[in-house]
């Protein structure tokens, strides 16, 4: 069923041919959100469909995003597969309500009748010059919730695989797309064809510390990586993949033969992923801490327009090195 | 009443004993509440059963229902049976949700009750997507999905119209003007007062009708649901009716005169049908009394039921947190 | 063009001017995004133009503007200066708002611009809460808030709408209706097409007027400000306009045809105001190069203030995340 | 100006006052809400304000989360005060894009041309089987956005006086009043006529362990602590009372004698407040702590009706007493 699969694509189009299976393999499944038809899609991920897949298949919706999200919580308790898409997870504080008190809490309240099988992409953080109403970077902030999971593809490799495990999943799946990977390019293994949405991956083997990241943060730490091994310091570079549920014991075991861990997350450092992974380690891995955990995260301010402004809020390669230097030299 | 040649006998009673059923089960409610067996919220519909009652009348199995907070009697009207819900008021795991949900969040699967939900306007983007899904999967099934009027002033319910109305979906939108929104009366929430005028924004048919007469609301849900089910498209039907008692437990009712609850009171839906069926020879002492008995032992089953109930070991507590597989086998 | 007897002949160059100017700003602005010293979106008002300096022309310096994504032209016509406006464009921090903004959120205290907003539709409840602000503080003053048709579908515009309606708010609601939400048509978004109708779900007073005309426009913008500012409560202005544009600077236009686009086109209000101008001798060959080269001053000189400008010191990156005070020192 | 205050009060009667000295102090300052008028308040917090100061400064509002808050954020930009009550936060999702996006962003994106000086007021947590949509405690959650302040008054004091302050501040404070505390009672002390809110408070001073809590949790946390002063635990109790800027200098002082930490918090564990403090232990006091830092949240689920159920799922005293042991015993 899986359709032909260039070896070298980038992120957009893995995202794409990802959605194209899933129509494909499933009458059930449908895409639903603002111009993912006619215009192609905000970041032209959906270009094309429409044209395929027809109207009933890939459906423009108004700009109602507490209506269309909320109808595809119904049309996913009513027995179809929704793909729907949130143009940018700004706009998904509008639909919260649905997401919180309908997708992640009536299969649960309801003593388990109803399940929530939806998807709903969003694209997300900064990069581009948007400014503060369209920087976000909210997907470790819906982490907290119960009731949903949560993946963040960093690699062209999950943007291409991790729907079908998606929609496979009897429970709402939120999946947060980067704006700024969408250009990204890369291999792919034909012989890979799923992956799983349960574990982190160890991006790069390393044996003085743990640099535990995700998204558009997963490149930055394997260039600060790269770098740091000039300087004769191998970082282990841990990719999250999944930000709910969480899978701290990839990062404990790696732990175990670091000692350091240093968090990168894009998101505003209070309360961000990064707080519950160190909460985690100093809950569960006090003793095999040698050197205070450190998080280089987004500087917490609406980001600005300016470009060195923007560059100056989010974290960078250089910030990276330095806080994998400082705990190398701690304890 | 008019209509009335639509509803024979057996109707009526059906009608009758439906609004009964309602009352006694919450009259009982409030009983337990005071008696601290029944917890949290609970709102009664006490004065509005014709709306539920005369809405499930016209509905089929295959259609889905959407209710609010205030859902006992949509459950009930519905056809979930007494006792599951008793035993849900309870908190008991032989309650319909297993004792999860309470009083504001009854839900059923065999029955397509999609529950109450406790977010004024949250059922409304539902039941936009579970008549997408039907259009598709059970074509000729209707979403009926009931509110009150103080959800009109939600941008849920402006931007679920909206949906229905352009892509032409199965819903009925049932909308319960008892005209207070909690303490805040309908002229202070809105500047259109007659409600069923909203819909014209959206181009879709719409009607009024006086829900303190079973016979009338029975009728004009039959026409709300005949339009839907033939494919014209989605419909509003704004039922006036009225809230005898206070909005919930907590509620001291300083917004309104003893008077106008009395005046209301004299409309009765349950007594006006009653003494109608009467006056017209609809309606014997005896098929009352049968009636009445009737009601009165399901209720009592219903509360021996929820009270020999057990509760939910906390052991379960994270179970269906996350699901295992779509098709649950239902709660015990 | 109707209601000209309302407007002598410098006014008539004054609104040619104002839209000249937008439309030089933002052809500079393509190139300069060309030459990517403007980065991130930038949405072109270019045809749209008349609705601005209409609805600009009619208020007074103590009214309140809101604005979207947008909003170049509205925030030259308010009276912003161009200097500072450009200077924002390229993220200097002699811009508007020190250069954190951009294109999308051009605000400016002293002109009661309370800026673009990049949320479409959330502009309007602020213009709710700034009318409730001058009902009080600043009796006569009118809130004038633009957005595209798009954002009608949205709850935001409902709850707005209903707001303002009850409480007879001093607000101009300008619809700027350019048939197309990036690239879905107004008969996609909605099945009522005739977008000023939607005010009669909340009793407000309406109107549509051809955008393409900047005389009727001007003239119905004074129609409805003078409606507002007596006090009658709000009013529903839908604007009939169209973009010639893209949607931003990332859009293949795949949802229309070059012919629509032609068609409008003939349409241009600035020429259109310009020959009518010069048909009924209103508008000399002398006196539109004068305005011809004032407005090619005015640019030249903003874009050399704004290429001369500098950045924003890293180090002031957390000021204003709190603010110390509410009445701040204007940005330098 | 001040009003007449009974020594001894509820927390809701406190907050009532709070309101009416706010209402007669600044012309400026008005009440916007659901029901906050004609009905008196959901939980009676307003009632009598409508008959004393009118429905120009009591103003009811139609269901309309996003529009009434906005409407807020715009009052405050025009320079009116405005209270606004979300009834409960439960709801306050319908109006997080007006919240985040408008009032924590204009005055940093308008270069400070801008204030926001509002203050949101809501209802939060759980404790009356009011089951899962009406059971969510936000507040920590909150705290993850920039340009907002958020308290958290947990004490009758708290509750009378942080409002003051909230009203003198010019940026967009959100205080969560917990629905379990509303009846609570307490004396007054007439000199304490002022609270700050920028620092937590050491509720119970203690050497053995810092409990640092906040809320509804605060009475546990000290039932907790007499608890365990009697097997000779002595727990020092840290009220946070402001949850963002968190104040962590007193929390990390604390530390610095009792070397051990244990955090309740009524929000979801993952991504809780409780977990910012964690990492900033993890960070910055790793060498103080001789035992790992501890966390009593809420259980990751919608919270369910049935009275046990909802016991179980919310941070109890006995969990806090074994949480505490548990870290003195260790290290
Ligand atoms: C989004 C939201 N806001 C506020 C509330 C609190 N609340 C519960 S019921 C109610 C009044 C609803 O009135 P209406 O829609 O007319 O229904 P009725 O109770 O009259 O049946 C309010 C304000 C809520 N549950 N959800
Ligand atoms: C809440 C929200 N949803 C989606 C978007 C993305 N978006 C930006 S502009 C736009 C179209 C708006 O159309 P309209 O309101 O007609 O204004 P126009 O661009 O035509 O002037 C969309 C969907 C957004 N900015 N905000
Ligand atoms: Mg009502
Ligand atoms: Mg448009």
């Amino acid at each position: 069923m899986s359709s032909f699969t260039p070896l070298r694509m980038t992120y957009r189009e893995a995202c794409k041919q990802a959605i194209r299976d899933a129509l494909l393999a499933d009458p059930r499944c449908f895409v639903m959100g603002e111009d993912v038809g006619k215009y192609g899609g905000c970041y032209a991920v959906t270009k094309g469909l429409l044209e395929e897949f027809g109207p009933a298949r890939i459906v423009d919706t108004p700009l109602a995003e507490v209506g269309f999200v909320g109808a595809g919580v119904g049309a996913a308790l009513a027995g179809l597969r929704p793909i729907v898409e949130i143009m940018t997870c700004n706009f998904s504080l509008l639909a919260l309500d649905q997401i919180m008190n309908n997708a992640a809490t009536i299969p649960h309240m309801s003593g388990g009748q109803f399940a929530v099988p939806l998807v709903i992409r969003m694209a997300t953080g900064a990069g581009r010059q948007l400014a503060a109403q369209h920087s976000h970077s909210l997907e470790g902030w819906f982490a907290h919730i119960p009731g949903l999971k949560v993946l963040v593809p960093g690699t062209v490799e999950d943007a291409r695989h991790m729907l079908a495990a998606a929609l496979a999943d009897p429970n709402p799946v939120l999946i947060f797309e980067h704006i700024v990977l969408y250009n990204a390019e890369d291999e792919l293994d034909p012989a890979v064809t799923t992956v799983d949405i349960e574990h982190a991956h160890v991006r790069r083997a390393g044996k003085d510390v743990s640099l535990v990241t995700y998204g558009n943060s997963l490149p930055k730490c394997l260039a600060a990586a790269q770098q740091l091994a000039g300087e004769g310091i191998e970082a282990e570079v841990i990719d999250l993949r999944v930000l709910r549920p969480l899978d701290t014991a990839t990062v404990m075991e790696s732990l175990t033969r670091t000692h350091r861990c240093v968090i990168v997350d894009e998101g505003w450092k209070s309360g961000s992923i990064s707080a519950e992974i160190a909460a985690r380690l100093a809950e569960d891995a006090l003793y095999e801490l040698d050197a205070p955990v450190r998080r280089v995260c987004a500087r917490e301010v609406p980001v600005p327009y300016a470009e060195h402004m923007e560059t100056a809020s989010l974290p960078q390669v250089p910030d990276i090195v330095a806080a994998v230097r400082s705990v190398v030299k701690a304890g | 009443m008019t209509d009335k040649i639509h509803l024979d006998r057996g109707h009526l009673h059906r009608l009758y004993r439906g609004m009964l059923r309602i009352r006694r089960f919450e009259s009982r409610c409030v009983e337990l509440y005071q008696a601290q067996k029944i917890r949290g919220f609970l709102h009664l519909y006490d004065g509005e059963e014709a709306v539920a009652v005369g809405v499930m009348d016209a509905l089929e199995p295959r259609d889905a229902v959407l209710a609010t907070y205030r859902e006992h009697g949509h459950a009930l009207a519905r056809g979930v049976p007494m006792a599951p819900l008793m035993a849900e008021m309870l908190g008991k795991v032989e309650g319909c949700c297993r004792g999860r949900g309470g009083s504001m969040h009854l839900f059923h699967r065999e029955h397509r009750f999609f529950g109450g939900n406790a977010i004024v306007g949250g059922g409304l983007p539902l039941a936009v997507g579970i008549a997408m899904a039907d259009k598709q999967l059970r074509p000729g099934a209707v979403t009926a999905c009931f509110f009150g009027e103080g959800a009109v002033a939600e941008g849920a319910f402006h931007e679920s119209m909206n949906l229905a109305a352009i892509w032409k979906l199965p819903v009925l939108f049932v909308c319960e003007n008892n005209l207070y929104a909690m303490g805040v009366p309908l002229a202070d929430s809105e500047s259109q007062t007659e409600v069923y005028r909203k819909a014209d924004a959206y181009r879709m048919a719409s009607a009024q009708v006086d829900a303190m007469d079973p016979v009338q609301m029975a009728a004009a849900a039959r026409r709300a649901v005949e339009h839907v089910r033939t494919g014209l498209g989605p419909y509003f039907l704004e039922c006036r009716t009225y809230r005898f008692r206070a909005h919930s437990m907590f509620d001291t009712q300083a917004y309104r005169t003893r008077g106008e609850i009395e005046g209301w009171r004299q409309r009765d839906p349950i007594e006006r049908l009653r003494h109608w069926m009467e006056g017209n020879h609809l309606l014997t002492a005896d098929e009352a009394a049968a009636i009445d008995a009737a009601v009165a032992a399901e209720l009592q089953a219903a509360v021996a039921f929820a009270e020999a109930g057990t509760l939910e070991p906390v052991d379960q507590l994270e179970r269906f947190v996350l699901m295992d597989s779509v098709v649950q086998e239902a709660a015990p």
